[in-house]
């Protein structure tokens, strides 16, 4: 395992808050959308995690283009799958209108 | 004989091999034959005579089969056979009293089969797996098998301490029913002893006392009882015990003197078949008897044979056990004059009970005569004439027996002997009427407190409801309520943070 | 042969996309070229031992590798088969049942993804995988209409924070190593609070995904709403995904003091999902959720496996757990079909709705006792093969009577569920009347996996072999 | 007979059930004719290949198929002597309940359905008793629980479906203790095939408590079908079943899979010597003995017929087991001719049970009175089959029970004489009051639903012949026990096969 320099382990602590933040979100926030939002969030702070990992000790200062492919791809179905939770919760508030309240799951 | 271990059972057989099963088979199928000739013409007007033909015909079948068995097995199918048939002719009349008798009948029956068949068991394994006869009388008993055998044996033979529903079951049937239950059917018992326990074995030489004072109890206790029932049937029935007491003595005599007591045995067997069966007949249709002298006369015959006139057959069969009795090797604490003089009063007993069986016999005819079925004239004459038939081979038969097995006959001195207790037993009776002394009328006709027993028993393995364990219902329904209210948690955020909780305690507790 | 196998459904699903009116047709047609070619693949491997090949060229690192052995092998012909079955249920009811023109393409691309998944030995490409398994399993899902959506969107949400973890996981593991092939990994492998906290991360977010206890909240829901077509292909199959990782990481990755630790986590969850899963598909009033909480038990015996075979090490649990995921595949692909069948001739969706079933719809309903026979554990059933390798393994590992127990409970529990509906379809006094005249294929086409996962018992012998070597 | 006969007649005789079962389930209603004529092909084929099977064995051939299953343990069919008494019986017994089902149910509904199921079930049984091997024993032992299911539900009422759930409840949970039993002896000695004298001898020392355990355990699997005391309770509970069913669980095959089971278990698989090292028999026989002298007991409060012929059966099942627990010669001729006669004579109460059901309405005790007048054929056969219960010589009972005795002397356990002396006078109790109230007591009430079937007999004569035909059988069977033909002779064979091992 490399060593990471203090500047990484700065980046690395802002993504691990991006983290947290969007998990506090997921889990408290009362509303759907509130919740992709969330994801979303958590989603950037592993982006920003391997954007950062990316740069980790490398003797050129380049960075690792694998990771960059990872990150890639990952943002592309980020997106994709944003777009689709958004669709469902469009067609979600289309079927019931107005009565959008936390949900009620039966049984164990 | 015939083999039948081919087909039934191991070691399967019929034949008449021995000297004794020989005449044994022919009187009961002379009996048999006289009596169901009886039926023919008494059961025709009979309702219900299909059944009684065919229960009639079942204990034929397995009285002469018992007789007739070589090995152990047959015997056993013949005696259960005749057994659980004859429950059909006591019950026959249907009256509630017939069925109260036949249920006592058939729980002793039953039992009596068990034990039996427990004892049959722990001789057959005793005897490694064979039946017949010869290989069963060569292995010595055990107290246990002998005792089982004794009790479910005895139950069939009815001697005293298992004669409970004799007196209970043979007057409730039909007469000619009575009169084989009596005369053949309870004879079984006895044949099943002399198979089963044979005479020579040595812990049967030991028991063989205690078997003869049960007999000599047994006599005794018959007759007194006897004496308290107004019924003629019931006496005939209480007599049969106390004859079978004697036929129990002379059976415990066989151990104790060797086989000499057997002629004696067979011939009482004979006499009190014939003469049993006679007097139950007679009981039966004494109706038809009053105010006719020939007719009593055969009542008389009968009787007087049972008290032992004479040159009657009792006559030669009571000398007989007197002689066997005698040369008994007995043990010290018998006595043979205390058991002479005892035999004497027993002979004193027995005519009191005929003479008193004789005066209720005339009360009863005084009571019926009105009400007696009236039967057709050939059909009754034809009855008395088989029953004439019947008391002649009594007082002849017995005789043969003793031609056959060269017995001594009785000497003048015998039978001069055997007349005083005669005398003695009318002047007590005439003492009895002269003084007119009745015993207090509850002491008559009391119920016996088998059938009481019984009506229990049956309450018993009857019953209505057993006690059922009741489960506490719990019902679990309200809780699950409660728990799916609980748990009825959104299910995003609630998943999520299990997954977050998890991982937290995962890690920290790595 | 493995190209074929993927490109096969991606160009099918494409055309689907461009013709849907000859959608169905080509279901069909992709389907069944891709069993034969999996059939042909087995074969293949089976005699000339697991095979690699790397895409489009690049070395090996960069290109996306694929690896076949046996096991995938067979994995793939059940997905490839359990398609086709599926798609020809479908076509025998689309029409009648309203199914949207969705299904096919995206059947297709369900089954790309599962394909690519039992493929792949990389831990990106398993990402990848997973979240095309997951959107088009949501997608699907979400056919069903109105009553769907929100089920669909839940398990949405919870598959996405899934793959997260997954990613974050893969994330830190990379950033660890600088591989992302588990088997280069695997050769690098050292056990600090990285890897394990990555493993950790990985192993719940996989869990997630596989609805294994007790984060299957979302299961009975989505399943019980989807199409009962949709349904079948989730419970067999898609659950199935994330749980072969979940053993590719356990069995290839972790190193033996970290399996050793893990294994009472596995155990735990199998045993507290075989009895509790068991418990709710017992009391559930609805027809589909009682298969889909029996999903949710019947996951706890193969978690059960997987946790005892990294604690003994013992190869008859690997060949129990595959098993069992085969058997229940083929079951529950079964169950749903019979029970989505009979549900939608009787109409209704609650259990009081089979009520004499055994009369009305007698095949259904055979079906459905057939495959709940193999849930139970039946002999010859494929349930059974797995619970005897279960059993072996725990008697010759010897005194583990509180597993055994636990066992026995459990199939009394599935026994229970199974015949609460059988005894109610023998119910004759007040049976349910069919809307519909009942039609007779779609029944044969639920009976036919039940079928087929009793046939297993006539291959149990080389199944037994081959999983117990190749058992990962 | 050419091996290729040898191999194959094993499977060809659980075909000759199982295929016409199949096909008769894709029958409509209205198919009455092919019905019957499949069903009664299927049992004479099955018939015929059992006579050629049993003349076979009887000159000492052996019959083996296997087909490869699990690792250590093929699907084997075996035909032995064992397997033929338990093939033999319950064909036999097949062909008098086909005749009497098809006069039981001629306008109930669903008839295809039951007669599938049916089939199917004798199939199960057939293949049970030809089982090789524990593992396949234990295959056919669950297919037999599920085929009997439907056919326990059959009537489909809220009744049927409790006792159909009980049943199950019971049944599965057996079957899964006596897989756990299985795959513990698995995992010690494999499962090779069933050998007199039994295979587990060479492991016993260093393994005692696992083999006990294994023992225990699938004797508590084996017990609840043969409802041995704690496990009977479905017994009772499932006699709201058809008639014809009922037979089938008491006398062909359910409970009689249990027993022969038992006697798999001690004879063949762990044998006279083991059990003897590891001192099994003792407590197998207390619980038979237990079971015996309960179900006897329990039997004398039931008011139904049925009900009460259930207890019967839990009480004379156990005979087998005790027979087969007292590892003697003669005890274990008493266990195996019992397995027969018990059927023979169960079946026989059970039709006639029925027949007073379906003629006269008449499933309470009391409700018989007068019977032997309005159904005395019948009566008959019910009378004669309660005498071979008590065990009254010539019934075929007597001759079991006279073997267990001796038995019981031989291996000297008196105190199992006096268990058999209290359950007969038991068995004497609960069923001589029947008797009586069919034959000696007039008919106290109108028959509660009197149905005319038969212009010429008492009752159709589909459900008349049946009963007629066992209880001559049992009669047959005692009277002529000594005869080549008899069950006596053959379990005699086997027992001399059993103990000759060594």
């Amino acid at each position: 395992m490399t060593d990471l320099s203090p500047q990484l382990l700065l980046y690395i602590g802002t993504a691990a808050g991006l983290f947290a933040i969007g998990l506090y979100g997921f889990i408290v926030g009362p509303q759907t959308l509130r919740r992709i939002l969330a994801l979303n969030i958590i989603g950037a702070g592993i982006f920003m995690l391997m954007v950062v990992l990316a740069y980790r000790g490398l003797a050129d200062g380049a960075a690792d283009p694998v990771l960059q492919a990872l990150i890639l791809t990952g943002l592309v179905v980020a997106v994709s799958a944003t777009a689709f939770a958004l669709a469902l919760l469009a067609r979600l508030k289309q079927a019931r209108p107005g009565q959008y309240r936390p949900e009620q799951e039966p049984g164990p | 004989m015939i083999d039948l271990s081919n087909w039934l059972w191991p070691g399967a057989g019929l034949g008449l091999g021995d000297e004794f099963t020989r005449p044994w088979w022919y009187f009961s199928l002379l009996l048999w034959l006289l009596v169901g000739g009886f039926s023919l013409l008494s059961q025709r007007h009979d309702p219900r005579a299909g059944r009684y033909w065919l229960f009639f015909v079942l204990c034929f079948a397995g009285n002469m089969l018992l007789i007739a068995a070589l090995d152990a097995v047959s015997f056993y199918l013949g005696f259960s056979l005749l057994s659980l048939s004859a429950y059909g002719l006591v019950i026959h009349s249907g009256t509630a009293k017939a069925r109260r008798a036949g249920r006592l009948y058939l729980q002793l029956a039953v039992l009596g089969e068990i034990l039996l068949f427990c004892g049959l068991l722990l001789r057959a394994s005793a005897a490694g797996g064979r039946f017949d006869w010869h290989s069963w009388q060569a292995v010595p008993l055990e107290p246990l098998s002998l005792t089982l055998l004794l009790l479910g044996l005895g139950l069939k033979a009815g001697f005293c301490p298992l004669h409970w529903w004799l007196p209970q079951a043979h007057p409730v049937a039909p007469a000619p029913a009575s009169a084989l239950l009596s005369g053949v059917m309870i004879k079984a018992g006895l044949l099943g002893m002399l198979m089963f326990l044979p005479a020579t074995d040595a812990l049967m030489q030991q028991w063989a006392p205690v078997l003869l004072v049960t007999g000599l109890i047994s006599a005794f206790y018959g007759v007194l009882a006897g004496l308290l029932y107004t019924q003629p049937k019931v006496i005939l029935a209480y007599s049969s015990v106390s004859q079978m007491g004697y036929l129990l003595l002379l059976f415990a005599l066989l151990s104790l003197t060797g086989v000499a007591a057997l002629p004696v045995l067979l011939a009482y067997v004979v006499h009190h078949g014939m003469a049993k069966s006679s007097l139950f007949l007679y009981a039966g249709m004494a109706g038809e008897a009053a105010g006719r002298i020939w007719r009593q006369a055969l009542f008389w015959l009968a009787a007087l044979s049972m008290m032992a006139l004479p040159l009657s057959s009792g006559a030669l069969v009571k000398t007989g056990l007197k002689t066997q009795l005698a040369a008994a090797n007995l043990p010290a604490w018998l006595d043979i004059g205390v058991l002479s003089l005892l035999l004497t009063a027993g002979a004193v007993l027995t005519a009191l009970l005929l003479l008193h069986l004789a005066a209720q016999l005339r009360a009863a005819n005084n009571k019926q005569s009105n009400h007696t079925v009236k039967a057709s004239a050939a059909n009754s004459a034809g009855r008395w004439a088989l029953l004439m038939a019947l008391v002649s081979a009594l007082w002849v038969l017995p005789w043969f027996i003793v031609q056959q097995w060269q017995l001594a006959w009785p000497t003048l001195a015998q039978h001069t002997g055997l007349i005083w207790p005669l005398l003695l037993a009318l002047l007590l009776r005439w003492l009895w009427y002269k003084f007119s002394r009745q015993l207090p009328a509850h002491w008559y006709n009391r119920n016996a407190p088998a059938l009481y027993y019984s009506l229990k028993l049956k309450r018993l393995y009857q019953p209505v409801s057993q006690p059922q364990r009741h489960w506490p219902t719990i019902t679990l329904r309200p809780l699950e309520r409660r728990i799916n209210r609980a748990l009825a948690l959104p299910v995003v955020p609630f998943t999520a943070l299990v997954c977050c909780v998890l991982f937290g305690v995962l890690l920290l507790t790595w | 042969m493995m190209v074929l196998l993927l490109v096969l459904p991606l160009v099918g699903a494409l055309l689907m996309l461009l013709w849907p009116k000859i959608a169905p047709l080509l279901t069909l047609l992709t389907a069944t070229i891709c069993s034969l070619a999996a059939l042909q693949l087995l074969l293949q491997v089976s005699e000339q031992g697991s095979q690699q090949i790397l895409l489009a060229g690049w070395p090996s690192g960069l290109a996306i590798s694929l690896e076949a052995n046996s096991l995938s092998c067979l994995l793939i012909l059940l997905t490839t088969v359990l398609q086709l079955l599926v798609a020809l249920y479908a076509f025998a009811t689309y029409r009648r049942d309203k199914l949207g023109t969705g299904f096919w393409p995206l059947s297709s691309l369900l089954q790309l993804g599962l394909t690519s998944l039992w493929l792949s030995r990389d831990l990106f490409n398993l990402y990848v995988c997973l979240e095309l398994l997951g959107l088009v399993a949501v997608a699907l899902v979400s056919l069903s209409g109105d009553k769907a959506i929100k089920p669909a969107l839940n398990y949405l949400l919870l598959s996405l924070f899934g793959s997260l973890c997954y990613l974050l996981g893969v994330a830190m593991l990379y950033g660890a190593y600088g591989v992302l092939d588990i088997s280069a990994l695997a050769l690098q492998w050292q056990t600090n609070i990285l890897s394990t906290a990555a493993l950790l991360l990985m192993t719940l977010g996989l869990m997630l995904k596989a609805a294994l206890w007790p984060l299957h909240g979302w299961l009975p829901a989505a399943h019980g709403a989807a199409p009962a077509p949709v349904s079948a292909l989730l419970s067999a199959l898609v659950v199935k995904g994330p749980l072969f990782i979940l053993c590719l990481l356990w069995l290839q990755l972790a190193s033996a003091p970290q399996a050793v630790a893990i294994a009472p986590l596995f155990t735990g969850c199998g045993l507290a999902a075989l009895l509790l899963g068991g418990v709710s598909a017992l009391r559930t009033p609805f027809a589909k959720n009682m298969v889909a909480y029996s999903t949710v038990a019947q996951l706890g015996y193969a978690m059960l496996a997987l946790g005892l075979l990294l604690r003994f090490n013992q190869p008859l649990f690997a060949a129990a757990l595959w098993l069992f995921v085969l058997a229940h595949a083929l079951a529950k692909a079964a169950c749903f079909l019979a029970i989505g069948e009979i549900t939608a001739t009787l109409g209704g969706k609650r259990l009081n709705t089979l009520k004499g079933a055994s009369q009305t719809m007698p095949l259904a309903m055979f079906a459905f006792a057939v495959a709940g026979g193999s849930l139970i554990g039946l002999p010859p059933s494929g349930g059974f093969l797995a619970k005897w390798a279960l059993l072996q393994g725990l008697w010759l590992q010897g005194d583990q009577l509180l597993w055994l127990l636990a066992i026995v409970l459990a199939t009394l529990l599935s026994a229970a569920y199974v015949f609460r509906v059988v005894v109610l379809a023998f119910d004759r006094a007040d049976p349910v009347a069919p809307d519909f005249a009942p039609r007779i294929l779609p029944q044969w086409l639920a009976l036919l996996p039940a079928l087929a996962v009793w046939a297993m018992a006539l291959y149990s012998e080389p199944l037994l072999r081959l999983l117990k070597q190749e058992g990962l | 007979m050419s091996p290729f006969w040898q191999q194959y007649l094993p499977l060809a005789i659980i075909l000759s059930s199982l295929l016409p079962g199949l096909i008769i389930f894709t029958l409509k209603e209205t198919q009455v004719k092919l019905r019957i004529s499949l069903n009664l092909f299927g049992v004479g084929v099955k018939l015929l290949l059992v006579l050629l099977m049993w003349q076979a064995v009887k000159a000492g051939q052996q019959f083996y198929f296997s087909l490869p299953f699990l690792p250590g343990a093929d699907l084997v069919l075996q035909g032995d002597a064992l397997s033929l008494l338990f093939v033999v019986l319950s064909s036999v017994l097949w062909l008098a309940t086909t005749i009497y089902a098809i006069g039981y149910l001629e306008h109930s509904p669903l008839r295809s359905r039951f007669f599938g199921y049916f089939s199917l079930c004798v199939s199960a049984t057939v293949g049970l008793a030809l089982a090789g091997n524990l593992v396949t024993f234990l295959l056919f032992y669950e297919l037999l629980t599920l085929a009997t299911f439907p056919l326990v539900v059959h009537r489909g009422t809220a009744q049927s479906l409790a006792a159909g759930r009980k049943y199950l409840a019971y049944t599965l949970g057996g079957g899964v203790i006596l897989m756990l039993g299985v795959a513990l002896l698995h995992s010690l000695v494999q499962s090779p095939l069933f050998t007199p004298g039994g295979y587990v001898t060479a492991v016993v020392s260093g393994n005692e408590g696992l083999l006990k355990l294994a023992f225990a355990l699938m004797i508590a699997g084996l017990g609840v079908k043969a409802a041995l005391l704690p496990l009977h309770g479905w017994l009772p509970q499932a006699m709201v079943a058809p008639a014809p069913v009922s037979a089938l669980l008491h006398a062909v095959a359910v409970v009689k899979a249990g027993a022969f089971g038992i006697i798999r278990l001690v004879y063949d698989v762990f044998g006279v010597e083991s059990m003897h090292a590891l001192q099994l028999a003792q407590p197998l026989m207390l619980l038979a003995a237990a079971t015996i002298l309960y179900g006897s007991w329990r039997a004398l409060s039931q008011q139904d017929i049925k009900r009460r012929l259930a207890y019967s059966t839990i009480s004379q099942v156990s005979y087998i087991t005790l027979g087969v627990a007292m590892l003697g010669p003669l005890a274990a001729v008493g266990g195996l001719v019992h397995l027969v006669h018990q059927g023979v004579m169960k079946i026989t109460l059970f039709f006639c049970a029925g027949n007073f059901a379906e003629t006269l309405g008449i499933h309470k005790v009391r409700q018989l009175n007068g019977v032997g007048r309005r159904m005395p054929v019948t009566a008959m056969a019910f009378t004669l089959g309660a005498l071979g219960m008590i065990g009254i010589p010539p019934t075929a009972g007597f001759i079991s029970k006279w073997y267990l005795g001796l038995g019981a002397a031989e291996v000297e356990q008196n105190w199992l004489i006096l268990v058999f002396a209290l359950s007969g006078l038991l068995n004497a109790a609960y069923f001589l009051p029947l008797v009586y109230r069919m034959w000696f007591l007039p008919q106290s009430m109108p028959w509660p639903q009197e149905q005319q079937l038969s212009n010429r007999f008492e009752t159709h004569w589909m459900l008349l012949t049946p009963a007629v035909f066992t209880a001559v059988l049992l009669l047959l069977m005692g009277l002529f026990a000594s005869t080549e033909l008899s069950p006596l002779s053959w379990a005699e064979l086997i027992v001399e096969r059993e103990f000759r091992h060594d």
